[in-house]
């Protein structure tokens, strides 16, 4: 298990090559990448602040939880916080399961909670001025699931 | 004196990340009463508790919570992470 | 869209980076990685067979529906065939969407449909001889939620 | 004349992948009739039809259909791709 919080950005493909690559006896990997939506080119930056300390502990929380209840050999988290242009990877999960329900589960729960219970907030900096993310009632909603 | 902590467009409208503040406040709430009633800047930031979130020493907490111990108290708005 | 059955290895971060770089406007990507397991150390290789000409088309007309059925920006299916050895991988699918249910949802169908419905047909070669992998219930039954 | 294609352990039972068939087979069913009465490799390839899936010319298909027009016919296990 690898929780990372970071202003740099990471490399989608080497840290999926190198989770796969660790994961002896796992059938399934399962990775999610969020990247900045450029909102029909509208949007020409993000900006996402956090809470230093928590963020951590928050995402690490998650993760043990899902470490818990799923069949995981291994789950990964990477969140960016500071300012990111459209295109760009936000953050990614990857999770590895003997079997790919619990792989996607994971990876489902991981994301659920991170839109909603780790302390980043986002703002949309785009040409007419700039915005809070204001969550989604939806996002609020999938956690019921869980 | 607890560390009072702001994020997002709650650090906006105060216009300040973090100040120490001196209460002698029960709760959560409580402190909310208090610092809304200094000026209109907090009463703004504070109108709405339903836009709000708040964590109790980096833990997710409700409004209701004691304040009894607590080192750091942080507001901000609903998370919008991933 | 593209779909590519192949023998020779893949590289999942290459293809996952040069698949998230084109996905202009998806805010959401996922990938699945089915790997060989080892199970517990017994398996040494696996072989697998597949009806050249079908799973091309099959696999087409899968990942057709699936980006017919959901909001997708583009889908990728790699799926090998010949011999393999523990820890390979075996194929991926990604997905991409300008939000995570669909992503999500999407891959997860097509690993139902691969899984059930491509004509691939899976040995395992152990020390103590080899055997056909059978098809399970439940990735049967996975079908019917679609 | 049809093309008739084995895979996997229907390959292996049958001992080998494809062969061209004279029939006049009206149907799947039938076209197993009669293979399975070639045989004994062949009957026990075909001994539980439960265990086995047809593709006509490369599209899944059921025992019931009728094999007019059909130039490729494919017997195979229940598929383990992904």
């Amino acid at each position: 298990m690898r929780v990372v919080v970071q202003q740099a950005a990471f490399d989608l493909g080497g840290e999926s090559n190198a989770f796969a690559a660790a994961v002896a006896g796992a059938g399934a990997v399962v990775t999610f990448t969020g990247l900045v939506r450029d909102n029909g080119g509208r949007l020409s930056a993000m900006e996402i602040e956090h809470y230093p300390g928590m963020t951590e502990k928050a995402i690490a929380a998650i993760t043990e939880q899902a470490m818990a209840r799923w069949s995981l050999v291994d789950a990964l988290v990477i969140h960016r916080h500071g300012r990111l242009t459209a295109g760009e990877p936000i953050m990614m999960v990857a999770t590895a399961a003997p079997h790919r329900a619990d792989a996607f589960a994971a990876a489902e729960f991981l994301m659920d909670y991170l839109k909603s219970r780790a302390p980043f907030w986002k703002k949309e900096i785009g040409a007419d001025g700039s915005d809070w993310v204001a969550a989604r009632d939806e996002d609020e909603a999938a956690l019921k699931r869980w | 004196m607890i560390d009072v902590l702001y994020f997002a467009w709650v650090r906006e409208r105060i216009g300040l990340p973090r100040e120490r503040v001196q209460t002698q406040a029960a709760t959560v709430a409580d402190l909310v009463v208090e610092l809304a009633a200094r000026e209109d800047r907090y009463a703004l930031a504070f109108a709405d508790l339903n836009s709000l979130r708040v964590a109790l020493d980096q833990e997710l907490s409700g409004f209701d919570a004691p304040l009894a111990g607590v080192r750091e108290v942080a507001f901000f708005p609903p998370m919008t992470g991933g």
